[in-house]
């Protein structure tokens, strides 16, 4: 299959992907300086190293598709259409992050865009996008939802929940797991009963399961475009098991000692950027031009990084909008 | 006197499909979504009648999954849909409670008001029915302690109707209590077009001496120790709170006003039951208002026990709220 | 295995079960009759029809296991020696019955035969059920914990993070379900993913999965005793799917029209007692034999029905005890 | 003033970890289950070396599957041993409520006393550190909404090991909150064989103008609080609960027979936060001993927000309760 992708995918949308996935590294990059500087707070659970899954399966969605994400989210909504500068604003407590700063890292959402949001507790929103498939259902409309979520996931009551309904009704959903090997710092395999924690458990809920290069942007986005067909024609749910590996820690205080060296190099040396740069210079692209993409993602995540950094702190008093629907949060008389 | 040959009567019970059978006829956006709840017209027999007028495509029987229907409800509210979901027994939102506590009240404010979830946790809740432990507690505290939860709870068949189309047409998330104690109990039955908005209590019984608040299954209880006390001059106001979120503390300050004596009697364990929140909303703004100590006629704090006479032993009776008046009036 | 096992089964061991499989149905029948002269109170799940799949598992049991059940759980409670007196006497508000009325039909236990409780939330015994046998791993006993459920329970969180689990720690558990082709009113074929609803999702959790005919009580028997044998000898898990029917209604309040009438039929013809008995007869054991049996069953029964309802009534004062191990309810000072 | 150099400090992190050690070393049954505790020492780094002395055997890291945690720890106590699981964040005891609300605490009552859940369920609670509407939470009240449950919520390390050392030796099932914000405070080391039984409140500071009920992190906060107003001439009587149940009343109306001021400053929301039944008990039964009204500063009925600007808004601060305290004494 990756033969004939090769073939298919034309050097300028390999092209426009590398830039995305680049853009988001960046941006990624620009939390973790912000961090270090003091100037993001709370905590971060960084995508480096995932970009491909968010990119690739982007590009296999339709604008008006919707998605759902974790805490590890920022990739999705990048990819999605949330801009790195109300991103980093939201990692900085800006006003103008796209949560008014008050869902941060872990809750990075573009409605809009039909990302409807990154969600904190593990497995959560795996029913979620069950529901926005049966809504696209209802209302007749041919849009799929997709679920991102971890290896760790699939090991929580409401995965298997979703799963089984998603097949029962034959939703338009696609569930796709971002295997990095880890849950926080404990190894998958060592807690979970099945070598591949999503796609070996796809049959025991009447689905198929498919294992993908979730550091090849290009397999993904292939992959994914038949689970998306398969789902946009009503022929039901597919889980996506994607193999990548995060770069950082799993969250802002971690620095990943419990993973070995050899494991740690292996995959860095497959980082979904490399990946994608050395097939673009296979496919005959130049040096110059991907290049010049590097160049362009730097930009646009620096200025983005100073717009954010310039942006005016969020207004203490958005604690108490947003409760309810009128704006307000009034709860008595 | 009313004239009882043209007021309509009906039950508790039919009034929640009726309730909900109006909202679908409406709303093309409403959805319903639960376990038995088709064909078999609900395990107490709330939704009889949907599956038949409005069929499969409006009425989704679901497998036991308490989270995968929540997260569906809540998927479709936030893309355009009006959920209504049934939890069978409010014990079993404990199997989704992710979803009220930390998922469903959240979701607007943490986006920044992006996402709005306008959908309906329906929900038997309650005791003094023999149904032990697991299947017999009222749990609407439980949705208390979580901002961004509206809370009803009616007491009559023409509330029930009245707080379903508040509930089902707001933007908010609505836990809608239904108590199991009350589905044979009669009533008015709801004019058309009937909307009870939420955040109003209703004043069940003016009175004079004592301030009763009460909730659901509390209220018709209230009015029988009323009705009892009125032999001994004694008067009570019962207020029917009808809902927690938003919570009418209005009403009950315009009652305290003329009795300066306050009893809340709930269903709630005492131990974090709502009782407590009103109460203590009362001792800090209604404190020169009162003439003697707020009392909480609650549940006892232990499980509730199977066997009938254990099990009165522990929810609030009228003969526990008649003794409750009469130690506060002697006060 | 089936002609293996005619031989392998001793008439008088059969004929022990049969006896146990007519006094859990007499019992079964005796609740029902004092329901309709309301004496039993609040609601109960008969499990008439299943018998089979409590004696034959218990007979696979040495007396220091654990059993878990559901709501439906009277036939588990007698089999593993709860007698029929007290659960009758539960189930009349007796003081006498097995929980002290505090209980109910939903909830019988008889913690001192390992019976460790019915539990009315659906799926939530199944991670119990892996606590005990964690338990009996680590206190270094070779005993064996079982968890018994229904169909629908299948489609819930736990019964997932409950097998996952169990393989990782290779814990002594075996999962039982009871799949009597019904939730309460719906079909499970119509809400569920795979045809069988335990036995196909074992594999998603790297354990055996077997089907078992669950009205034959010499065939649960020896799965039972494969299975047993597996966890006592700390090879782990294994899911057994019983088919079974139950003859009343999912509860007291249900006349059960939702079955086809023919399905009834067929499965009222495949009555475990009366599988049970033709296997006696075909034994050689003669009618007379089988015919004392149930006799002595119908006496213990009528018995128990006397004494249970000639008990007191439980003590109110109960309802104030029992909460701490003090025994006492005091919360504060 | 102590013999500082004999005192020797530590920090609630390192107290949790040296509580539960204390209990591995002195009983066999004592075992630990939960996510990442084993090598990792958790992610809060409060289960560190546990895994080095006691080995797998003892410290097992589970998969993310709290309901398997929670049941697997309540099967084994009911067999013998005595669990510690773990609930990293308390907003995910939502994912396993149901053992929480409907299994645990009735499983003794419901047997009619045939079983005994000798487990405790530790868990990282409370906010003030930006990690947003779904890490921050304070639930105890959640806890408290259930009988049959035993709470602690320690404020120092040395109440830490303490408080630990009943909770594992108890009978009961204990609810074991430990606070976020405190990890890295520092306080005295508990002595060998410290013991803190469950259910009595510790008078954190003598006063004599208001008495202030705190629990956890409000214990520091009220204490700051205190010294602050001492400039002012106000003297606080700071009660650190330290349980919720057992709830030691006794104590708050020691105290309060000399104040005849009470405030309660919490960190759950003031709807259905537990100062609340705290609240109407005094409002009942110490009504004759109050000159003011009673006041919570409590958080706000809101989700937390992530902004640390915001977040402060909606939990109880220092100024907010001086403030408090201020306005009550001016009543
Ligand atoms: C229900 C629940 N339990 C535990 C956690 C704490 N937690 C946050 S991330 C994480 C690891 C998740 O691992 P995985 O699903 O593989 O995703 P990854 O972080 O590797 O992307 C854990 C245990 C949580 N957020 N929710
Ligand atoms: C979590 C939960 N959801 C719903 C229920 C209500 N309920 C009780 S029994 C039942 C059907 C269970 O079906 P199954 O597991 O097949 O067992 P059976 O009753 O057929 O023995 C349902 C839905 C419950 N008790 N717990
Ligand atoms: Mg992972
Ligand atoms: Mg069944």
């Amino acid at each position: 299959m990756t033969e004939n992708t090769i073939e298919r995918v034309a050097t300028s949308t390999l092209l426009d992907w590398y830039e995305q996935m680049a853009v988001i590294r960046g941006t990624e990059k620009a939390a973790h300086d912000l961090f270090l500087r003091g100037l993001v707070k709370g905590t971060t659970h960084l995508a480096a190293g995932h970009e491909a899954v968010a990119v690739g399966t982007s590009a296999a969605l339709r604008p008006d598709d919707y998605v759902f994400a974790t805490y590890r989210g920022h990739h999705h909504a990048i990819a999605r259409g949330a801009t790195p500068e109300g991103c980093l604003a939201e990692l900085m407590q800006k006003a103008t992050g796209v949560c008014k700063a008050k869902g941060g890292s872990m809750h990075l959402t573009q409605a809009d865009h039909g990302m409807l949001g990154s969600y904190a507790i593990v497995g959560a929103h795996l029913p979620m996008a069950n529901g926005a498939a049966w809504s696209a259902k209802l209302r007749g409309t041919t849009q799929v939802a997709v679920a991102f979520f971890g290896d760790g996931a699939t090991n929580i009551g409401a995965f298997h929940e979703a799963l089984n309904l998603a097949a029962v009704w034959k939703l338009p959903v696609i569930f796709v797991c971002e295997n990095n090997r880890y849950m926080e710092y404990t190894p998958i395999a060592s807690v979970t009963s099945v070598p591949n924690p999503a796609a070996d458990r796809a049959a025991a809920n009447g689905m198929p399961g498919v294992l993908v290069d979730g550091n090849d942007v290009v397999a993904v986005h292939d992959t994914m475009s038949v689970a998306v067909e398969r789902a946009r024609s009503d022929n039901g749910p597919t889980v996506v098991e994607a193999l990548t590996y995060r770069h950082f820690g799993h969250s802002r205080t971690d620095p990943a000692t419990y993973r070995p060296p050899e494991e740690v190099e292996e995959w860095m040396a497959r980082d979904p950027l490399t990946v994608a740069r050395q097939r673009l210079l296979d496919f005959g692209a130049s040096r110059e031009v991907v290049d010049a993409a590097d160049a362009r993602a730097a930009e646009v995540v620096a200025s983005a990084s100073r717009a954010a950094q310039d942006a005016p702190a969020a207004d203490p008093a958005q604690a108490f909008t947003d409760v309810w629907a009128d704006g307000g949060a009034a709860w008595r008389t | 006197m009313a004239d009882l040959t043209s007021v309509q009567m009906t039950t508790y019970r039919d009034a929640v499909a009726d309730g909900i059978a109006r909202e679908l006829r409406r709303d093309p956006t409403v959805v319903c979504i639960g376990e038995d709840i088709g064909k078999a017209g609900g395990v107490f027999k709330t939704t009889v009648g949907l599956f038949e007028e409005f069929g499969a495509g409006r009425v989704w029987d679901t497998p036991i999954s308490e989270q995968a229907i929540m997260g569906a409800a809540m998927g479709a509210a936030m893309t355009g849909m009006r959920p209504v979901a049934e939890i069978m027994f409010s014990d079993f939102l404990a199997c989704c409670w992710d979803y009220l506590a930390n998922e469903i009240p959240k979701a607007r404010y943490m986006t920044g008001g992006q996402l709005t979830v306008p959908l309906v946790v329906r929900t038997a809740n309650g005791g003094g029915l023999g149904f032990g432990a697991q299947h017999s507690q009222s749990v609407e505290n439980w949705a208390l302690t979580v901002p961004g939860l509206k809370i009803a709870a009616p007491s009559t068949p023409s509330d029930v109707v009245g707080l379903m189309a508040s509930a089902i047409r707001s933007d908010d998330p609505v836990v809608f209590f239904e108590h199991k104690g009350l589905f044979a109990s009669k009533g008015e039955a709801a004019p058309p077009g009937h909307v009870v908005p939420l955040g109003e209590a209703r004043v069940a019984r003016e009175g004079s001496d004592v301030t009763v608040v009460a909730l659901a299954a509390t209220v018709p209880l209230a009015l029988a120790a009323a009705a009892e006390l009125e032999g001994d001059g004694i008067s009570l106001e019962v207020i029917d709170l009808r809902c927690l979120v938003p919570l009418d503390m209005a009403t009950v300050f315009g009652s305290l006003s003329k009795s300066s004596r306050l009893i809340v009697v709930e269903e709630n364990p005492y131990q974090g039951g709502w009782g407590a929140t009103v109460v203590s909303i009362v001792a800090d703004e209604g404190f020169e208002m009162l003439d003697a100590p707020i009392r909480r006629v609650a549940s006892e704090n232990v499980p509730l026990p199977f066997a009938d006479a254990l099990e009165q032993r522990v929810i609030p009776t009228v003969d526990k709220l008649v003794e409750a008046v009469r130690r506060l009036m002697s006060y």
